[in-house]
């Protein structure tokens, strides 16, 4: 049987020490009324034929269609050392480094992660990891709702309307009120967003640059919120945050986020990071393992998980959260893209992304009946609007080989003929031309 | 070891991304742009890579030797998977595509992934429906308390507890809690079973849910099964089956056939997916027929041309659980695994996981308090109670197991065994390398008579000995420190 | 730039203390009448432009064609786990095992790889690797040379012609004579051999199965051979060994091969493993490096590069061969993919190479006009008759979408309506089907 | 460590092949096959990763930590080309399918590889054209000598011998001599050179070849080259340019312009791929003008349509060297790396490795003794004479390093200085790695005074100790034993 080592001979050996006649003896107290109605599965198949197999599924999928698909959701370069990384075994076959002699590898890895988001995000205090952005963003509300002891929760409609859904999906049976922001001209109603804030509100929701493509400086909001003793969560995109007004800088109490830009396959939605950040004060709040230095009996560096009597192992039903297994992987592999990008690369990126984005956004435009649809500036994605339907033109440019955009109207009623383009480093001078000429076509 | 930070020099460069073929425009106004750089390692390519062989070689995994880390199920990772979810189809393939229009067109192959790993789970387990967004068994186990929530207060039920026996892991009250239930523990008996009588009498009108993992974290089958999910759903109370321990009963018991009408599965244990340091896993939720409408949006469904679609048309749906479709890569390499395996071969993963750990037990049964003494399934729970009247409690052992080239068992879980260390060998692992652990667990055992206190020392041969934990949550230090 | 870690400062400080002012004064004292006349490079790419730039050119590359194509390189299945093993960079970013200490792993697995090519093909000892299949005739034809102090070389025709060409290649200078024995029927004249060898005869160079797929029994051959001093080379091919008589039982003395077939990717010629073995009386005259066991100072087992006194960095001209860098990896890739298969797996691989080739001949001989050509039974390949040109009818077949074969008249005159067909463990009934249908509907 | 066979099971199995879809028939006669089955390891695939992933452990590459080995030019192997060697389309392309009817067609990606690298490597080294086929630095020398005799034989001289100065590397006369050539050693003069005056007396009109290596193995430049190709031209002599140390003059010299006619390149030396524990390396040929028509075939050449072709029509030529166009996979890494770094990058390659041997060689020459006190060139050679007075060898500083997370630099190479320890950093190093080894250097070199005899018994802290070579030589044990 496949990976199974055990001979007959030697299964037998055991089966006498266990003092057993054979394999049923060890099943035979299971009342037998619980036998399997029925087992239907097919018959095991070789490594090759199932490798095989999977190569044909995998020639199924479109992944040769140019992407100017985002939405949170980034075709970012990986850099092929990170894949030498994660394909370490050691790294990838060990489990939570509950034990940490033994696990010094994952852990420093880790302890280095958590700094590089902090100075990312520019935050004192990061997460292990948790399951992705959304439910990052979902802890991170929680966590806002247990620190002010308030049960409101205000989010911008700039936050991923996937993520919003996700929020509403989580707390529908939680007491709490969610009350959504408009977003005007690419930008949040501060308006609104005054008369909502008040004494009962736990949490304000960002999100930066927002699902439009806009960037703002919400610090005049943090300042709101504080104001009336609410929080501010701000969902971020690592990468623009190397070159963007960073969320610790704009006065966030909580940051959230999608790791898969740093070094991440998209892999049709996972698995994902979602990282936290937040201040230390509010450290013992925050869900999800930490890694913390310390020192051996010999006074030498060494990592562990820490702050433990947060989680669910000791606190059960009392924890800050349920989560068990996280995404450690993951951040091992961002971390192994931010070292390797380092301080100026990944800086670079971001530059990159922006200039090209501006670029695509310009030359888009010039196309007749084609406007940037929001004045305020953008990162790497942008919205425009098309003399027609989005999602329509959208369908004819994939049949000339392009994913061109995400059709707004799919989560905006009345986007219905906006369209989200995302640019990354990636994207050339030449397939964005290609792009432009395609969409022209369409539209002519 | 030095951290990278510790490695980095002002002006050292990695990895260079493409420099841009449009002009250098930035078109951000001063005040949006970040004021410094984020202070990121500035390494080489080469120091990059020394330093993550480095950490490498201090980490223990899978590949590195026996891991026998009871209820995580550290079975053989197949390279084969590793292979595959790095076929440039399945890995490049962006989660919005099947929002486009005629997206799914463009998606199939993942898509079929999806769905066709959905249908053997529930042939597996005997589910009607299993949504595979979930991230890990926790996710799951929130997930599947959501469907019941959903499910009361449809069928208008109101219920505010959820039963939980004081041997569950510890996601199962937090999932619980979280989800906005109360949640009520009860003891185990003589025979490391959920106490029927005072099950009993906890159970009432206002319970919502039993959640019970099967075998149970001692690695025992509860013959009471059958009476409990009959008492429960006479109550109106859902059952949650926690498919953690499911190594041991594939093809043997089907949580559906039992009466359950939730469950998880832990695909990252069952299922050979590695373990990541930590993650990710993946926790797909199954369901009988009266939770199916319940179930989170978007749905996979096969349509009856044979083509494959997202379905996102439940108004009683939860919602949405993940952004999208789940962990996709973890559920390929676990759909890879079941497809090598077939009925066969998932069956006699079970027989051997729990040949493998009644082999260990009756060879340990001697040296160690075995507080449960019965025919165990995939893993048992022994106690370090005999050691410590020498003064040697369950995590010198531990250690001291680290020191002989083995990961440790699961250490002080349950909370219900005193110094318990739960051991679950797997089924991918050979006679030879139980018998190594077998004698280095009775050579500690009889170090205990003799030496007692050199265990304290252990590990003397690792990079580090051990570590002050107390001092780390004194220190309050999460990250590097800026210079 | 790339990979170069230093910055400008560090660069001062390090010509500071090499005493020199600038990069240029290292280089100063090189006379200038020596600086290049010419250096016209591209300037750099980043790695991302690199990585597309080599993919695109990958997929001009017909790899999709369902092949049949061998003559002594095939289309095994490589399981997964050997590029795990081969992608651990402690190996593949070593150098020869010079220092043993700290080279226990290569050394350890080259000791086991001998091991395992001793007992595939049923010899005494093996030497580390040489190059590939090719020269290790070559080689193993020097070897025989200095053993008999002979200068006459007898090969057969049933040898790989690639081989016979570098052979001769490689010998034209050196005073040798090198004779040509035919095949017929598939076969090698006994008659012609037997008047060839004589006294001045130093080997008899054999191939099985042959280059026609035909297996045949040598052993009288060797003792012919034997009975004039004469030695006995047999290039083999590792896979056939698990199922056929090997060279060992037939009398040969020197055994090389070919070890793509053992787990390495086809990539368009190499690198691939040649590899060599032979009587444990001969050690001594084997080129190439080879490893034995030992023990160190305190008694514990190690290995070591041994009986170096043959190689070239002892010996120089006197040498057993000039070999250096050897494909250590490759046989490392060898070493797991034998231990991976096993004793079952590989004989099983065998055996299921040989049904399918055996169901092969006999579907394709159902069509009209196609003939097997030789009555000798074959391992995994075999040699049929088409009724027109069959370079031409494959040319066609590639339009159908197979490497069908191929041409033998493109090394033996008068074989231009033979084609020559490979087949592994990975062809399906169902794609020999189709090459089956392809076949006749070419030829109707 | 056991072996993987004294791990074997019998009747264990690993990996399954595909089962049989055909009816089971072996066609071949009995007395056609091997009597018992080859007796392979009997293992699980869990087996086999463990027992690799310990032996890596116990293996020691540039990956792991600084490997100054002389004259093999350890620099880092950049990820992308153990990527880009691994996509389908070149690394499952069969060798042969160019030879089919216009299978060059099928084949264009792979030729323009061989081809661009080919002419990549003609400007960098200033030849007229390369072949790619040869497998190794050696095999490299071979073919070239082999061009030589071809050329000579054509025009008809009639010449007997080749120059190798004493200090070349032990391939150099091998290769000649194996080509047919009578070897002659030339001597080294007080500056590490080939003593110009003996050269001149041993050149004649017999001699058909001069090789030399520039750098030669000390390191050192030889500014009397232009003479010495003046005066072997004069004789008829061709000049052949030993390519290992190429790392030294990329973009500062080019063996061409200074006469050379034929060259070998150590593609895993200068040109970053992997030396894989020996190999596989690459070790393709430039020839001047004059040598073109000898070259092997096939060459590949491009066609005036722009597309790649493999010509056979050279009546002159050597023949096969290889059997197909080389290491296309170790060639392949090789192109990705020159596209990388480009014009520029190539400078600053030999820049900076010319810079990262001076600076270690200016701080270690105090502590050691510098046999040829110049400025050197990618590489050194220092002598432990001084030790030796204390009893302490090379090989025990050799062993010192290692105790202390380093690779030896090569030892008791080249021949001609006494204790020789040959020192070569690669380009890819930090300063801090340097100056850690150099600590470690000179306190190996204070120990010496201090503590000779601790030095014999290093390295104390690798899985063994010294190993007994006389012992294994003895023993001729070069397999595992059957059972
Ligand atoms: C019994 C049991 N239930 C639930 C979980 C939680 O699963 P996960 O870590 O995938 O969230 C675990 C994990 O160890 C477990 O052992
Ligand atoms: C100077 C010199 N020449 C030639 C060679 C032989 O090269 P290869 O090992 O690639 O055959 C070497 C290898 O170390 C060398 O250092």
């Amino acid at each position: 049987m496949p990976y199974i080592p055990h001979t007959d001979q030697e299964r037998q050996q055991m089966l006498s020490a266990a003092g057993a006649n054979s394999i049923e003896d060890l099943f035979s107290y299971i009342p037998s009324e619980l036998a399997p109605s029925s087992f239907d599965l097919p018959p095991g198949k070789s490594e090759f034929e199932v490798g095989l197999f999977l190569k044909k599924l995998s020639a199924k999928n479109a992944t040769e269609l140019i992407p100017f698909v985002g939405g949170g959701f980034y075709d970012h370069y990986i850099p092929a050392a990170v894949d030498a990384i994660v394909s370490k075994s050691e790294f990838y076959t060990a489990y939570t480094p509950y034990q940490p002699e033994i696990s010094q590898g994952t852990l420093q890895a880790i302890y280095e992660y958590q700094t590089s988001i902090c100075r990312l995000v520019d935050m004192d205090v990061t997460n292990a990891s948790l399951y992705d952005g959304g439910t990052a963003l979902y802890e991170a509300s929680m966590m806002a709702v247990r620190i002010t002891g308030r049960n409101k929760i205000i989010v911008s409609r700039g936050v991923s309307p996937i993520y919003r859904v996700m929020l509403a999906s989580y707390t529908k049976n939680l007491h709490l009120q969610l009350e959504e922001i408009p977003v005007n001209n690419g930008v949040l109603d501060r308006d609104v967003m005054k008369d909502a804030l008040d004494e009962s509100t736990a949490a304000v929701v960002m999100q930066n640059p927002n699902f439009f493509g806009c960037v703002e400086d919400i610090s005049d909001i943090s300042e709101m919120a504080h104001g009336v003793g609410a929080l501010v969560i701000c969902s971020a995109y690592p990468i623009a945050c190397a070159l963007i007004k960073t969320p610790g800088e704009m006065g966030a109490d909580i940051v959230t986020g999608e790791g898969q830009s740093l070094g991440l396959p998209l892999s049709f939605g996972g698995p994902y990071l979602g990282f936290m950040a937040t201040r230390m004060k509010y450290v013992r709040k925050m869900p999800g393992r930490i890694v913390g230095a310390t020192v051996d009996t010999e006074g030498r560096r060494g990592y562990v998980l820490t702050l433990q009597t947060r989680e669910q192992h000791i606190r059960r039903d009392k924890a800050t959260s349920n989560i068990c297994s996280n995404e450690s992987l993951c951040a091992l592999a961002a971390q192994a893209y931010m070292s390797l990008l380092g301080k100026e690369g990944i800086r670079d990126v971001a530059s990159v992304c922006n200039e090209k984005a501006n670029y695509t956004m310009k030359r888009l435009s010039k196309i007749p009946g084609v406007k940037v649809k929001f004045p305020a500036p953008v990162f790497n994605e942008f919205t425009i609007d098309l003399p027609r339907d989005a999602g329509e033109v959208i369908g004819e440019l994939i049949e000339k080989g392009f994913a061109a955009g995400f059709p707004l109207g799919r989560y905006y009623k009345g986007m219905e003929k906006s369209m989200l383009v995302a640019i990354t480093e990636k994207r050339t001078k030449e397939e964005i031309g290609r792009l432009a000429e395609a969409l022209e076509e369409v539209l002519s | 070891m030095k951290t990278i930070y510790e490695k980095s020099v002002k002006g050292r460069r990695g990895v260079r991304p493409p420099e841009s073929d449009v002009p250098a425009e930035i078109n951000l106004p001063n005040n949006l742009l970040r004021k410094e750089p984020a202070q990121l390692p500035e390494v080489s390519e080469l120091d990059v890579m020394r330093h993550f062989t480095k950490l490498a070689g201090m980490n223990f995994g899978v590949d590195t030797g026996f891991y026998p880390l009871g209820s995580c199920t550290m079975k053989y990772n197949p390279k084969l998977g590793e292979q595959v979810s790095r076929y440039e189809g399945f890995a490049a393939l962006h989660p919005l595509l099947p929002q486009l229009r005629l997206g799914g067109m463009l998606t199939q192959g993942s898509l079929q992934v999806l769905y066709d790993t959905g249908a053997l789970l529930s042939e597996i387990l005997g589910m009607k429906e299993f949504t595979m967004q979930p991230m890990a068994g926790a996710h799951g186990e929130l997930t599947g308390i959501m469907l019941i929530a959903a499910y009361h207060k449809d069928k208008g039920n109101n219920k505010s507890k959820v039963i939980v026996p004081d041997s569950a892991h510890g996601t199962n009250p937090a999932s619980a809690s979280i989800a906005g239930y109360e949640v009520v523990s009860v003891k185990s008996d003589e025979n490391g079973a959920m106490d029927l009588e005072e099950f009993k009498k906890t159970l009432d009108d206002d319970t919502a849910a039993v959640m019970l993992t099967s075998p149970n974290t001692l690695g025992l089958f509860n013959t009471n099964l059958p009476e409990i999910v009959k008492l429960a759903h006479e109550k109106g109370a859902l059952m949650y089956y926690d498919g953690a321990n499911l190594n041991a009963i594939l093809g043997k018991v089907r949580p559906g056939d039992v009466g359950f009408d939730v469950v998880h599965v832990n695909i990252h244990k069952t299922f050979a997916t590695p373990h990541g340091g930590g993650g990710p896993g993946s926790g797909p939720v199954g369901v009988a027929e009266k939770l199916v409408p319940y179930l989170p949006i978007s749905r996979v469904i096969k349509r009856s041309d044979g083509m494959f679609a997202l379905d996102y048309d439940h108004p009683k749906s939860i919602g949405y659980i993940a952004p999208f479709y789940g962990n996709f890569g973890v559920i390929l390499k676990a759909y890879a695994y079941m497809l090598t395996l077939g009925k066969e071969g998932l069956v006699r993963v079970s027989e051997n996981a729990v040949l493998n750990a009644n082999y260990i037990m009756s060879k340990l049964k001697d040296y160690y308090e075995l507080p449960y003494d019965r025919t165990c399934m995939h893993e048992f729970v022994l106690s370090a109670s005999r050691q410590l009247k020498n003064g040697v409690r369950a995590l010198d052992i531990a250690k001291a197991l680290i020191e002989r080239g083995f990961h440790p068992p699961t250490v002080y879980f349950p909370l219900i065994v005193n110094e318990a260390m739960m051991i679950e060998p797997t089924e991918t692992e050979s006679k030879e390398t139980l018998d190594t652990f077998i004698e280095a667990m009775i050579e500690i055992a009889e170090l205990v008579q003799k030496e007692p206190e050199s265990l304290h020392a252990a590990p003397r041969n690792m990079p580090v000995s051990r570590l002050d934990e107390v001092k780390a949550v004194k220190l309050q230090k999460f990250s590097v420190e800026k210079d």
